[in-house]
């Protein structure tokens, strides 16, 4: 872990919080408009036909609407990388032996 | 030698020390906050094997409907929108906490739980409408794995609206503007997990067909 | 800072003297590693012993483990004799406090990477040996095989080749061809169980809703011993298999016996007081392939309304079996069994092809077990929770069977051949 | 939960200000006011210190070892001959499964949660936790999960499945009695004491290290308490999920383990071992902690190769979690995943190596003292070697098929748990006794411990290898004559030297329990700084006030307090006492902290966990009752919201005590 910082360091942290809390509430919105859009998007895959690109482009929307959340409402963008250490830590943890686990039972064969 | 009569736990001190030795932690960075995104990368684990358990007995059906005819993907399209946007209002509400503005922060945390509670509203409605076509909770290995997956989550929106009630009422008896402005947040990360484990609930359980 | 890596401290060149004498305490301990392993070569051992391995799954297995064992011991008395020497060498006989080392790097790295060059080269064998274990593409003879609480079923699908032309279910011992590729298919009627014949292979699970295959394989014709090796409830070591191998010709002569014709016992015998008995009361459960009811129609048995996990041991050919009850009980007295047991290769199939007849019978636990099934094995810890099964049964049942009962249904057992 | 604690930097400075004064919650709502008895049993009930909890912990713990002991004690009785009569399948069952459940659950875990609750603090130099009022939550939760998973030893009989409690013989058809239930509810109970514990603690070591402790100066049983930590927050919610499956595939009638539905039973393998194998760290990492403390002191030189120490027990946690199916290995899982496994296991053992290594390379040139905490240390050493290679013997796959499940297994997990995990505690008995209570421990009955428990562990164990690699299975409450074969390896001669063995071992822990009374009535106080040691925790007074230090230290090395004491001589680079502990202590007195205050006790831990067996209960037998428990629990809950952690002087419910230093008159 190199997230160490030190006593003195502690004061500087001020100025950490203006870049924390930068986002206005218009890019707020407009992150949540491209939300929005993502999730027509994805409900538009049960009426129109993706074809082979029905379950990529699914789970990558899935992905990029996961990390928007994360990054910009849940502010991992902006704030001190040890907060995203520890999340991702789990994140990563829970898909690797999520998905291990699943390929013992040949779930992604099927 | 120090006398013990000095330590004291008493609130008079609280201010000085407070302002200035107990907020200086080693990292810089608060203890709460710390807390809280420990406990999200634990829930991560926590609904992996709700998700992992589902997404392996979905197709399990020995008894009664089919994921297929049950589900009701424009209805809960609208429900999932409901909840994304609940997401931004709760950004709206940390934002205004951040800004002191208690009246924005009280307006904006009503607004999200109105609309976590309308997701959950539509939860019940969906629950009772599979109940009535025949999928109960032991009905069969996907009626025991979704109700199980989609319930947890729902108990997590609900324990997220209960706070937000609570943290709007605590904060409208506050004479502090901006006091609670930390609780907010934590709340709102709380809020924001609980709405990508939906996103990710959404396309594996409801878009992604057997 | 006081905290310097200087390489020629006094410890430092201890250290090269000492990796010499580790070195010829390495060479001793490689001896004393083979004699222990001499020694135990040599012993008489327990029957389940898993270092003498009796055909070639079991062999490739030995063949891995020899050398990590070996090895494993060698670093271990290493380590131990090393940190014997550090107690007497080191202690505290009024010496200064040492100079504040906080280690060496490249030491440190290079007795990081000579274990996991070690390792590597083992995973390499174990990587081959897993694949190797895991064929079935050379099957030349498949079994299917059931657990249920506390017993495992044997069930030999038709196979032309071998003279199987219906099938044959048998329990209590697994007879097969010596020098053969069998393949055993496994699966579980209620909990998991596994299936374990050490001197053949490892073990395998036996997972209800799952099918998973074993290979096994004997050099000689003779009796090997095993266990189930899942926990699986109260019986769990009650639950015993036996696996026999015959030559290409008695496993003939055994398929052709299992089968011949029901023949009934002649009328005015026990024997046939015992058949009556065993149609009144048996048959709900167990099988008896040709038997007939006075009728004359086939009794058929119907476990899976009595027995929770849904089957009971066919009984058709149970004298030429030599145990019962999940192999926890023998059928053959002490002597009777020995002689099998401890039989030459070239003699053991025709001592186990006769079968069991009433001198060599170990009657007493027989009765004993037709007397009050549950007591002498335990299958339920509560019959008051016997309702959690629908009232089903786990397992015999006490029949209550009076004792003149009991007689003639040993009787007719008998003739069970 | 969002309960503020501390007050966070920046955000929430406005409202501390004596302008503004903070709301004082008993006044605006009228909650329960605040416990203030800083001595007697309230004192205890209602505490949040974490040496206090740290106690707690260490002493219930200490129950359940004596609770688990008696039951293997059982055990080995049972299987001393052929065909035992001492208890019956059924009996011997929950036998197996509690003695595992508890030693898991209930001793090794809360030992070193309370060895970390009492130290971590001390050894970073930290006033309190993080958490304090969570800290006492978590420990009341552990109590409460104890008490339930072994109530059922009372109403119709334990848990019988085995601690993996594999299905479908955990489901309701096959083990009828209520035992899983309370065992499933329990463990969940004690689940949550790990993952709160889990976050207090890594909060802890990340925000309240004194200044100039650096994560590379802080002392190897901290780092391994944290890895620790980490393993728990991530694996406690796994086994969560599986025990909420099996919770309501029991008492709802869920599905997920009948087979007849379609159920797949290795689902339930995975999600207990996805847990169950980093556990197998969590049990042994605090131990690797312990004694990296203990062999450096009495070697005095440092542990060597500290960040190689430190970074193999990060690697060990990290790659502790891709390993869980070689628990699998005959499960069936196919030769891919086999053979995957296999490797990974291989590869965990390079980072166990290094410690031995780094264990044995401290010792060399130091000056070694053999008090009774280092023998336990360098026992484990050699005992957990031991295991360690026996492990490398599994890891073999195939080799593997023809030793699991019998009790060569369970001869390698004793080596590794009771050898390594157990003398590590231990040794932290003997190394922190005099730290914790202001005695120390007999030497001369120490000795006697140390030497029974090394005998005993090795004649209990050593033979279960022969046993198992003799083919004799675990969990069978009897064995057979007819399998236990002739000549020198017969299964009758060495089950019988285990049996006596674990007397042997019985006397041994006996001891050391008659040490504990023996030192309690001793009048004898413990030197300072009995043993000449190296970290922060012994840079206080013994035992240490309630707030730990009179004034933080600043670090400037790893093994701060050894420094402050010692220099070196720069011609025989060997080093000199410069200050006595009495100095060093004299120094933080002189520049003592004007105002300290500490977290304030409180009704509400106890409370909220006090709802939670009543929960399981209802569970079980009937739903209003676990209803009343989720309303105390919701009513805990709301007194805990608003009241703040450091109390106003008008919370309390008396006067304020006349300023009696706590704590230290507690032994």
């Amino acid at each position: 872990m190199t997230t160490d910082t030190t006593h003195n360091t502690a004061p500087s942290h001020g100025t950490d919080h203006a870049v924390e809390h930068g986002m206005s509430t218009r890019g707020y919105i407009n992150i949540a408009l491209i939300l929005a859009a993502i999730t027509a998007l994805e409900v538009s895959t049960y009426y129109v036909d993706f074809g082979p690109l029905f379950l990529p482009s699914l789970l990558i929307m899935m992905v990029v609407k996961f990390f928007m959340v994360v990054s910009y409402f849940m502010h991992l963008k902006f704030d001190n990388k040890l907060f995203s250490w520890l999340f991702y830590a789990g994140l990563f943890l829970a898909v690797g032996v999520y998905v291990a686990a699943l390929a013992t039972f040949h779930f992604f064969l099927r | 030698m120090l006398r013990p009569a000095t330590v004291m736990r008493l609130g008079h001190h609280m201010a000085d020390t407070a302002t200035h030795e107990a907020h200086v932690t080693s990292t810089g960075l608060s203890n709460v906050k710390l807390g809280m995104w420990l406990f999200l990368g634990s829930e991560c684990l926590l609904f992996g094997g709700l998700i992992s358990t589902y997404m392996l007995y979905r197709g399990r059906v020995s008894n009664g409907p089919t994921p297929e005819q049950i589900y009701d993907i424009p209805f809960t399209s609208v429900s999932s929108f409901v909840l994304l946007m609940s997401s931004l209002t709760m950004v709206l509400a940390v934002a205004a906490a951040h800004k002191k503005d208690d009246r924005g922060t009280n307006l904006w945390l009503t607004v999200t739980a109105l609309l976590g509670a309308t997701f959950v509203g539509g939860q019940v409605y969906e629950f009772t409408a599979f109940y009535n076509e025949g999928l109960g909770f032991t009905t069969s290995l996907f009626g025991s794995s979704f109700y199980t997956l989609t319930g947890f989550h729902g108990v997590h929106v609900t324990v997220g609206i209960i706070m937000l009630i609570a943290l709007v009422a605590i904060n409208k008896r506050s004479r502090v503007p901006g006091s609670k402005s930390e609780t907010v947040e934590m709340i709102g990360l709380y809020w924001h997990f609980v709405d990508i484990v939906w996103i990710i609930i959404f396309t594996l359980v409801y878009l992604i067909p057997v | 800072m006081n905290h310097r890596d200087s390489n020629e401290t006094p410890a430092g060149g201890r250290l090269s003297v000492a990796r010499v004498k580790a070195h010829r305490f390495g060479q001793r301990a490689l001896v004393a590693t083979g004699a222990i392993a001499l020694l135990g070569s040599c012993a008489t051992n327990a029957p389940q012993d898993t270092w003498q391995p009796k055909g070639p799954n079991a062999k490739m297995i030995d063949d891995l483990q020899q050398p990590v064992f070996a090895v494993a011991g060698i670093i271990g008395i290493i380590v131990s004799v090393a940190i014997a020497y550090v107690i007497w060498r080191y202690k505290d006989r009024g010496q200064p406090i040492p100079e504040q080392t906080h280690g060496k790097p490249a030491l440190e790295i290079t007795l990081t990477v000579i274990p996991a060059l070690i390792l590597a080269v083992v995973g390499v064998f174990t990587f081959r040996v897993i694949f190797d274990l895991a064929r079935t593409d050379d099957t030349q003879l498949v079994i299917n095989v059931t657990g249920q609480q506390w017993w495992w079923e044997y069930d030999y699908p038709v196979q032309n080749e071998w003279g199987i032309t219906q099938p044959i279910i048998s329990s209590g011992q697994l007879v097969m061809p010596a020098g053969t590729k069998v393949l055993l298919r496994e699966t579980s009627r209620d909990v998991i169980h596994s299936y374990w014949i050490p001197a053949l292979n490892g073990k395998r699970d036996a997972v209800p809703g799952r099918i998973h295959t074993l290979r096994l394989e004997a050099d000689e014709p003779g009796i090997y011993a095993g266990q189930c090796t899942e926990f699986c409830g109260l019986s769990h070591a009650n639950m015993r298999m036996e696996a026999v191998a015959l030559s290409k010709e008695d496993f003939a002569s055994w398929i052709a016996n299992q089968q011949a014709a029901y023949q009934t016992p002649a009328e005015g015998t026990l024997a046939k007081e015992g058949e009556a008995v065993f149609l009144n009361q048996c048959v709900r459960c167990h099988q008896v392939d040709g038997l007939k009811r006075p009728d004359g129609t086939l009794a058929i048995a119907a476990p899976d309304e009595n027995v929770w996990s849904g089957a009971a041991p066919n009984l058709t050919k149970l004298m030429t079996r030599n145990t019962f009850a999940g192999a926890m009980f023998d059928l053959l007295r002490d002597a009777c069994r020995d002689d099998v047991w401890k039989a030459d290769s070239a003699e053991f199939g025709a001592k186990y092809l006769a079968g069991v007849d009433e001198a060599c019978l170990n009657v007493n636990d027989l009765r004993a077990w037709l007397r009050n099934a549950p007591e002498v094995k335990p299958m339920y810890a509560n019959p008051a929770l016997l309702t959690e099964t629908n009232g089903k049964y786990r397992g015999m049942p006490n029949l209550g069977l009076s004792e003149s009962d009991i007689d003639k249904l040993v009787a007719y057992l008998l003739t069970l051949k | 939960m969002a309960i503020i604690e501390r007050p966070a930097p920046g955000t929430t400075v406005p409202a501390l200000t004596p302008a503004a004064p903070a709301i004082t919650p008993s006044r605006t709502y009228g909650a329960l006011r605040r416990p203030v008895a800083t001595t007697g049993w309230k004192s205890w009930l209602f505490t949040v210190d974490h040496k206090k909890l740290g106690l707690m912990y260490g002493a219930t713990a200490l129950f359940f070892f004596i609770v688990g002991g008696l039951e293997a004690v059982l055990i080995r009785l049972q299987l001393a001959a052929p065909d035992g009569k001492v208890l019956n399948a059924d009996l011997y069952n929950q036998m197996f499964t509690m003695h595992a459940t508890t030693m898991v659950f209930l001793f090794v875990m809360p030992m070193a949660a309370g060895f970390a609750n009492y130290f971590v603090p001390l050894q970073i130099g930290a006033r309190d936790v993080a958490f304090p009022r969570i800290n006492a939550f978590g420990f009341w939760c552990l109590l409460a999960g104890g008490i339930v998973v072994n109530l059922a030893w009372f109403l119709g009989g334990a848990a019988d499945g085995g601690w993996f409690m594999y299905a479908p013989n955990s489901g309701p058809v096959f083990s009828p009695s209520k035992g899983v239930d309370f065992w499933t509810l329990g463990l969940q109970i004690a689940g949550i004491a790990s993952l709160t514990g889990a976050i207090n603690l890594i909060v802890t070591v990340l925000n309240m290290r004194a200044p100039g402790m650096t994560l590379m100066k802080m002392p190897v049983f901290t780092w391994m308490i944290t890895v620790v930590q980490f393993l728990l927050l991530f694996a406690v919610p796994v086994i969560t999920v599986a025990l909420f499956l099996l919770t309501f595939q029991r008492s709802f009638g869920a599905q997920f383990f009948d087979v007849a539905a379609g159920a797949d039973p290795l689902l339930w393998q995975h999600l207990f071992w996805i847990f169950g194998h980093p556990e197998v760290y969590i049990l042994i990492l605090p131990s690797f902690g312990i004694i990296s403390e203990v062999l450096p002191v009495f070697s005095r030189k440092p542990l060597f190769g500290y960040p190689f120490v430190v970074f193999s027990g990060a690697a060990i946690g990290f790659v502790g979690w891709g390993v869980w199916a070689h628990h699998m290995f005959a499960s069936g899982l196919g030769p891919v995943s086999v053979a995957v496994f296999s490797l990974a296991t291989m590869a965990i053992a390079v980072p166990t190596g290094v410690k031995i290594i780094n264990w044995t390379l401290t010792m060399w040139g130091g000056k070694l003292v053999f008090t009774t905490a280092m023998k336990f240390a360098i026992g484990l050493v050699v005992l957990f070697t031991i295991g360690g290679l026996s492990g490398v013997t599994h890891s073999v796959a195939p080799s593997d098929t023809q030793q699991t499940d019998t009790y060569y297994i369970v001869a390698h997990f004793h080596y590794v748990l009771f050898g390594g995990a157990i003398f590590g505690i231990f040794s932290g008995f003997y190394y922190w006794w005099p730290k914790m209570f202001g005695k120390m421990l007999n030497e001369r009955l120490g000795s006697w411990n140390f030497w029974l428990m090394v005998i005993g562990m090795n004649m209990t164990f050593g033979p279960m290898h022969i046993l198992g690699l003799q083919g004799q299975p675990r969990r069978m409450y009897v064995w057979t004559e007819a399998r236990a074969g002739e000549g020198f390896f017969n299964l009758g001669f060495w089950n019988l030297i285990a049996s006596i063995g674990s007397l042997i071992l019985t006397v041994g822990i006996g001891l050391f329990l008659i040490n504990i009374v023996v030192t309690a009535r001793s009048k004898v106080r413990a030197p300072l700084d009995p043993w000449n040691a190296r970290s922060l925790e012994w840079m206080t007074s013994n035992p240490p006030k309630e707030h730990n230090f009179d004034s933080i230290p600043h670090v400037h090395h790893l093994d701060e307090f050894f420094h402050r004491k010692y220099e070196e001589d720069p011609t025989t680079h060997t080093m000199r006492e410069v200050a006595s502990a009495e100095d060093v202590l004299a120094e933080l007195e002189r520049n003592a902290d004007k105002h300290i205050h500490m977290p304030s006790p409180s009704y509400w831990p106890l409370v909220l966990a006090c709802g939670m067996p009543f929960v399981a209960l209802g569970i079980i037998y009937s739903i209003p009752v676990a209803i009343a428990g989720g309303l105390i629990m919701l009513y805990a809950l709301y007194g805990w919201a608003l009241e703040p952690a450091t109390a106003p002087e008008s919370d309390f419910d008396a006067p304020s005590s006349n300023g009696h230093a706590v704590g230290a008159s507690h032994g």
